[in-house]
């Protein structure tokens, strides 16, 4: 019989792996950087994910945040909203966790070399977008302008506020902020995202944009993006979807014949572009 | 295909009588080769799989199980792995892979467990399923299909012996048992105590009682067409999202996955369970967004799994046409009705079109 | 000399009430139970409700009674509808009535009752003190309600039982299995805990009150899951007389009705099923009587925990012996017999662990219901509550406050009245 | 860590669902080595000023029920609703289908002033309700699994498919398919369809799935022969509240 003749896969066994620190960010994030047991590299692309579980609590699939640049451990950005998440931020260093990964299908960094980067990223969707952000910071001269276009909710939201600051300070990084409703202390911009897309003066062949933010937020950036003239081929997102296995097998996070866990998170717009119920 | 090729090739495999008395010594026979599963009655009218104990409680002549045979190689809940909840340890749960073999099986259910067999190798081939599906022969057996059946008009036919080690046709003194591969004609010469039958058998044709309006071959096209009809939104008003169609489907396989610790708060288990297209949590993200909301779009999306995503990856429809989702359905939403409705908008279009 | 108590929500019992004492100048003005359980309109429920609806419905008067209500309901519906039922499904049925009957006496006893005799305030700081008691209660009370869960499907509102017979039926094996634990387990346990209940009876007050007893009699077995209404002091009456024998009336001071007969007030439960047939009792439940001092007739309401825990011995020895006799024929396949051959009206009683129960419905030709009754056994011992504390109070008086209130809350306690399924109305009809 | 204080309170029910806590004769101790309880009315005299997890049955049907639960939600750290009377207002809530001070009429005549009555509400109708234990009674493999998941500090996991999902993960005999009346279809799980797995129809105790499909509830009912006017009673049994 052909089954016994296939190679078998275990996969849902995680590997336990140390919590070696852990940042306060935002009321409701943290960051946790982690490290494979004997000191593994992950191996990750930007824009993959693991399964992150913690036994009792669950697993839930979760961006890996930090660069493949780093090695021998990485980073992981955290939203407390239920179960997992929620357990998430009461871990302390040296506390284990279980990895499975890394899953799914990352930005193609070969494709984007020597092009202007416009990163889109709203709310959380800065995390996911991290990992590349890091990774074209840490080979800078491999592409030409590096765009971060960052919105969030309010000033109380904002994550990585240092490395921010960073970005802010370095000459070969433009960097767009705005919040949905400022405090009393905000002096910046104030409106949604896609206001701060009009005024961008890009290069529309040499740009390349990342996108990846909350479920509603994609049309009207994608929207904005078009009257920038931007060609579809040029633009990748990451979505977000249920999933349980990260492998392809669970069901979840199909959306039409398309798995987001293999075939995505990130996407090349033109391969989604048609897919009902995608954005 | 012909009614008479199928007689012939049928006559093609060497055949043995097994008398209606010899049947349950043969089972007692197989229970000496491994552990057998058979449908047996359950409840007051209906029939479920179950290892056999007594050769005699084993039904042969049956529409079909609640459950399909997947319940064996992806049970209903699998406990993937204990763990110790204070050290962060865990235990991968061991698969048991016994010898197994399933007696009087339709060839819908076969051909059930061979798409689920391309649903759990392709991509990343899981080991859990594929280690319970080690070491298992089938034996099938002939069936009249009912009205839910759909068998037939999506190609299986009812003598289809793929991935059969034995086939079993009633005849009046029993039963001609086909020996399909080299693992049934180990059993049958095992059992020994069969008459060799040479001459040709003669079939008992089977009428199929559900039709298509359209040859299977075409209804990947069809659904091609019809993602906007408004045959999703007719269904939905009678669906009730019960998911019954999903979890007895034979070749559905979407699963959950949960951790429950036990009441000393030391120790616990991660469990898998059957989920479904059909039900509420789904394809809910955090922050409550609902992917799939609609009823109708989760029809949709179920039926284009079976005919369309799944069949364009693999060459083959993913509904063998068990008839489960129909019968099993509370609100009676019948599949075949379905598909012939979905048929007739696709029509429609296609003359509209030809007019235009 | 003056006294005022006021125990607001009555702590250990079902249900809501307070216990108000009024004395002034050594005059008893009031003496009362009141029932502040908010009323809950079953029988308006029932109105219009299929006949295969009531059993489930009236099992929801009360958790602690479910199967009591259940069991009613279901003989009132045959009754009615004329389903004759099954020796088979007679004798589970009884088997159900032990079991439930035996768990809510052990959870009295020892749960809600044993606290005052050990002078706490709860079963929890026995946990650590009289481990083994509490282990043994608890395996008892386990065993009890697997006899639910077998036979019915779930110990609280139970699931199989319907008008006619059972939808599902244990297998011979389960019984036999059941039996044998019932030998190994429960004979052993109800024995260790009636030593301790010995031990402990000296804590028991002594008062006496003669009042008149009431309870479900048959003259083959103890009487529990059907027969005839039987009182000390006027003998048997049918069933169909229930009402005559109730006398529901309203009180001003509680949501629920009370009831007289022919005195004052009248008592329920295991003191006035004991009193009336412990010539019935089980061999093992005479002994386990006469090792605690019980003797019939007794005029103590407090013995009222007592003589449930010799029902306890009574049940645990009648369900071997049913058990017994149904594997002797093994179980048999049954359908439910649900095919009215009359419709019109049907009562029944049984007798739930607080005494006697009442369930009275008509039925139109549809099979639904017109109008219904129930009358709940706490409802009854109202009165004779209210009698007990008007005698017990003068006599106790010299005791100080503590003591009396403690002494009243264990006599309201002994009767352990649950009063959610107490607080019920007559005869509600709705104009549609 | 200290343990946990916990305490239970119950208002207009059967009590059926306490009860039906005393009886994990099995879990009683395990579960009680990892809290504290504080409060239990109907086993135990003490009274305790806060509570990291209050448990609440029965439905607010008087207005003494208001205030008390109030009281309740002000001290208590977490509070779980336990049981279908608690969760929607249970079989209490039939009552509301009739005008209250008619029934109360009815019952206590000119008296009626002295109990006042209101209609019959879920405890999330008047304070914040932080997790539901539904059914009647309460079904226990549920209600340890929430209990197991509160001592842990995590968020239990509270179903949304219906009481057919778990049918047939059990493979159980569809009632419907024997002519029998089921609710299942369009009733919230949790229970391990325990009715139909004793051969028994599903009566809807732990009320409808968040998206019920009520025509379509009505109309499977049809379909199976029970009148609509049948369908709709049987559908209000337990869900009063919830349906109008
Ligand atoms: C590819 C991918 C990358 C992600 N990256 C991040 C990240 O970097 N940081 C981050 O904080 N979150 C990320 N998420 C979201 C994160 O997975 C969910 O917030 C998480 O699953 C919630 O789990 P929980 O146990 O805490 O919540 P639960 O208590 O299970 O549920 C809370 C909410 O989360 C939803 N939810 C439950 N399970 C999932 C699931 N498997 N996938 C999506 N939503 C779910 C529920 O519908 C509910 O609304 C990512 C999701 C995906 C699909
Ligand atoms: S079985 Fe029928 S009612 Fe249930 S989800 Fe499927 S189509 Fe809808
Ligand atoms: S018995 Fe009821 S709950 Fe079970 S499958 Fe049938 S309809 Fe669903
Ligand atoms: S099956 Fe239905 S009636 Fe029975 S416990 Fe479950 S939800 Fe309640």
């Amino acid at each position: 019989m052909e089954a016994t003749t296939i190679q078998k896969q275990e996969l849902y066994y995680p590997l336990m792996s140390e919590i070696i620190q852990v940042d306060h960010l935002t009321r409701t994030e943290k960051r946790f950087i982690i490290s494979l047991p004997d000191g593994q590299s992950l191996g990750h692309k930007p824009g993959q994910f693991v399964e992150l579980s913690v036994f009792g609590f669950g697993e839930a699939p979760i961006s890996i945040s930090s660069s493949p640049t780093k090695t021998g451990q990485f980073d992981l950005t955290i939203r407390a909203t239920g179960r997992l998440t929620d357990k998430m931020h009461h871990l302390k260093t040296g506390n284990l966790v279980g990895i499975r990964g890394p899953f799914g299908n990352g930005f193609d960094v070969s494709l984007l070399k020597g092009k202007d980067m416009l990163f889109v990223c709203g709310g959380i969707g800065l995390a996911p977008l991290k990992s590349l952000i890091d990774y074209t910071l840490a080979r800078r001269s491999d592409f030409g302008r590096i765009i971060i276009v960052y919105g969030t909710k309010n000033p109380s939201e904002i994550l990585y506020p240092s490395e921010i600051k960073v970005w802010q300070e370095r000459p070969d990084v433009e960097f767009h902020m705005t919040v949905d409703r400022p405090d009393v202390n905000w002096e910046g911009k104030v409106g949604v995202i896609t206001t701060l897309i009009p005024p961008l003066d890009l290069v529309v062949e040499r740009t390349v944009a990342a996108v990846v933010g909350p479920p509603v937020m994609y049309k009207f950036v994608l929207m904005a993006l078009k009257a920038k003239r931007l060609p579809d081929e040029n633009i990748y997102m990451s979505l977000e979807r249920r999933m349980k296995c990260g492998v392809g097998k669970c069901g979840h996070c199909q959306i039409n014949h398309t798995y987001v866990c293999q075939d995505g998170p990130v996407f090349h717009y033109p391969d989604i572009k048609r897919l009902e119920e995608a954005i | 295909m012909n009614y008479l090729d199928t007689i012939t090739r049928m006559n093609l495999h060497e055949k043995y009588l097994l008398t209606s008395k010899q049947i349950p010594d043969f089972i007692s026979f197989l229970k000496t080769q491994g552990a057998v599963y058979a449908a047996q009655k359950k409840g007051e009218q209906s029939y479920s799989y179950q290892y056999v104990e007594d050769p005699a409680n084993v039904v042969l002549d049956y529409p079909r199980t609640i459950q399909p045979l997947k319940k064996f190689f992806l049970p209903p809940r699998e406990e993937l792995l204990s763990f110790d909840y204070q050290n962060n340890s865990y235990q991968k749960t061991d698969v048991v892979a016994e010898k197994r073999i399933f007696f009087g099986i339709h060839s819908y259910e076969m051909q059930g467990v061979l798409r689920l067999d391309y649903s759990f190798k392709k991509g990343n081939p899981e080991g859990n399923y594929l280690n319970r599906r080690e070491n298992c022969i089938f034996i099938g057996v002939s069936y009249e299909p009912d009205e839910f059946h759909l068998a037939n008009a999506l190609g299986i036919e009812v003598e289809n012996t793929e991935g059969l080690s034995i086939y079993l046709e009633p005849v009046r003194e029993g039963y001609i048992a086909f020996v399909i591969d080299e693992a049934g004609q180990n059993l049958i010469q095992g059992f020994g105590k069969t008459a060799k039958v040479t001459e040709t058998i003669h079939i008992k044709e089977k009428p199929a009682k559900a039709k298509i309006r359209y040859h299977y071959n075409r209804l990947p096209k069809v659904f091609e067409h019809v993602y906007t009809s408004q045959v999703w939104g007719q269904i939905a008003k009678k669906c009730l999202g019960c998911g019954t169609c999903n979890l007895l489907c034979s070749t559905c396989y979407c699963f959950d996955v949960r951790d429950e610790v036990s009441l000393d708060l030391q120790s616990g288990t991660r469990e898998r369970f059957w989920d479904g297209c059909m039900l509420n949590r789904f394809a809910e993200v955090a922050g409550n967004e609902n992917f799939r909301d609609e009823l109708s779009s989760r029809t949709r999306h179920r039926l284009h799994r079976k005919f369309k995503y799944l069949t364009e990856e693999s060459g083959a429809l993913h509904c063998v046409g068990c008839g489960r989702c129909s019968k099993y359905c509370p609100a009676k939403i019948n599949l075949g009705t379905t598909i012939n409705a979905l048929i007739d908008d696709f029509t429609e279009q296609q003359k509209l079109k030809e007019a235009y | 000399m003056d006294l005022q108590i006021n125990v607001h929500h009555l702590t250990r019992v079902e249900g809501h009430g307070n216990i108000v004492i009024d004395m002034q100048s050594g005059q008893l003005k009031k003496a009362q139970l009141e029932i502040v359980e908010p009323p809950r309109f079953f029988e308006a429920m029932l109105k219009g409700r299929n006949f295969h609806e009531a059993a489930i419905i009236t099992s929801r008067i009360c958790g602690i009674c479910s199967l009591g209500h259940q069991m009613t309901s279901l003989k009132a519906t045959e009754a009615a509808l004329g389903l004759a039922i099954s020796e088979q499904t007679l004798k589970l049925r009884k088997i159900l009535v032990h079991g439930a009957t035996f768990q809510s006496n052990v959870l009295h006893a020892l749960f809600l009752a044993a606290p005052d005799f050990l002078n706490v305030g709860s079963v929890f700081p026995l946990i650590n003190t009289h481990k083994e008691v509490v282990l043994a209660a608890l395996r008892l009370k386990r065993l009890a309600n697997e006899i639910g869960e077998l036979i019915s499907g779930r110990a609280v509102h139970p699931i199989s039982c319907v008008p006619g017979g059972f939808t599902k039926l244990p297998t011979n094996e389960e019984l036999a299995a059941l039996r044998e634990k019932l030998v190994t387990q429960a004979i052993p346990d109800a024995s260790f805990v009636v030593e301790v209940v010995a031990s402990l009876a000296g804590a028991i007050p002594d008062f006496v009150r003669e009042t008149e007893y009431i309870s479900v009699y048959s003259p083959q077995e103890y009487g529990l899951y059907d027969g005839q209404i039987c009182s000390s002091d006027s003998g048997l009456h049918p069933v169909d007389d229930y009402l005559r024998v109730t006398n529901e009336f309203i009180v001003p001071h509680s949501t629920s009705k009370h009831a007289r007969f022919n005195r004052s007030s009248y008592f329920v439960g295991a003191l006035a099923r004991f009193n009336n047939s412990s010539a019935l009792l089980s061999p093992l439940a005479k002994d386990v009587a006469a090792r605690l001092g019980l003797q019939a007739p007794n005029y103590n309401p407090y013995m009222n925990t007592v003589a449930q825990v010799v029902e306890v011995a009574h049940c645990v020895e009648d369900t071997i012996r049913l058990i017994d006799e149904l594997l002797a024929t093994g179980i048999k396949a049954e359908k439910p017999n649900q095919e009215p051959t009359r419709y019109g009206r049907g009562m029944a009683t049984t007798e739930v662990p607080r005494g006697i129960l009442f369930h009275d419905y008509t039925y139109n030709r549809q099979g639904q219901i017109e109008k219904a009754n129930c009358i709940i056994p706490t409802g009854q011992n109202l009165a004779n509550i209210d009698d007990d504390m008007k005698k017990l109070v003068p006599e106790i008086i010299g005791e100080g406050k503590a003591a009396i209130t403690k002494k009243l809350e264990m006599l309201v306690r002994a009767y352990d009245p649950c009063i959610s399924c107490s607080v019920h109305l007559l005869d509600v009809q709705f104009d549609e | 860590m200290s343990k946990p204080k916990v305490a239970f309170f119950d208002f207009t029910s059967c009590e059926g669902c306490q009860l039906n806590k005393l009886n994990f004769e099995n879990d009683f101790l395990d579960m009680l080595e990892h809290v504290d309880i504080v409060e239990f009315r109907e086993a135990m005299d003490d009274k305790a000023d806060e509570y990291d997890i209050a448990f609440i049955e029965g439905s607010i049907s008087t207005p003494t029920c208001i205030e008390r639960i109030h009281d309740i939600r002000r001290r208590a750290k977490v509070l779980v609703a336990l049981g279908q009377c608690a969760c929607s207002g249970g079989v209490n809530a039939m009552k509301n289908l009739h005008q209250p001070d008619w029934v109360r009429e009815e019952v206590y005549g000119n008296e009626k002033y002295r109990f006042p009555s209101i209609p019959a509400q879920p405890v999330s109708a008047v304070v914040k309700v932080d997790y539901e234990v539904r059914g009647c009674p309460m079904s226990a493999p549920e209600y340890l699994h929430i209990f197991k998941s509160l001592v842990m500090g995590r968020k239990p996991e509270i179903f949304d498919h219906a009481v057919c999902v778990e049918c047939k993960l059990k493979e159980n005999e569809c009632v419907l398919d024997k002519g029998m009346f089921c609710l299942g279809p369009v009733t919230r799980a949790g229970c391990e369809a325990i009715c139909p797995g004793n051969g028994q129809y599903c009566t809807g105790c732990r009320g409808p799935i968040s998206n019920l499909n009520l025509e379509g509830a009505v109309e499977m009912l049809r379909e199976h022969g029970f009148s609509e006017t049948e369908a709709r009673k049987r559908l209000h049994l337990f869900s009063a509240n919830e349906l109008v």
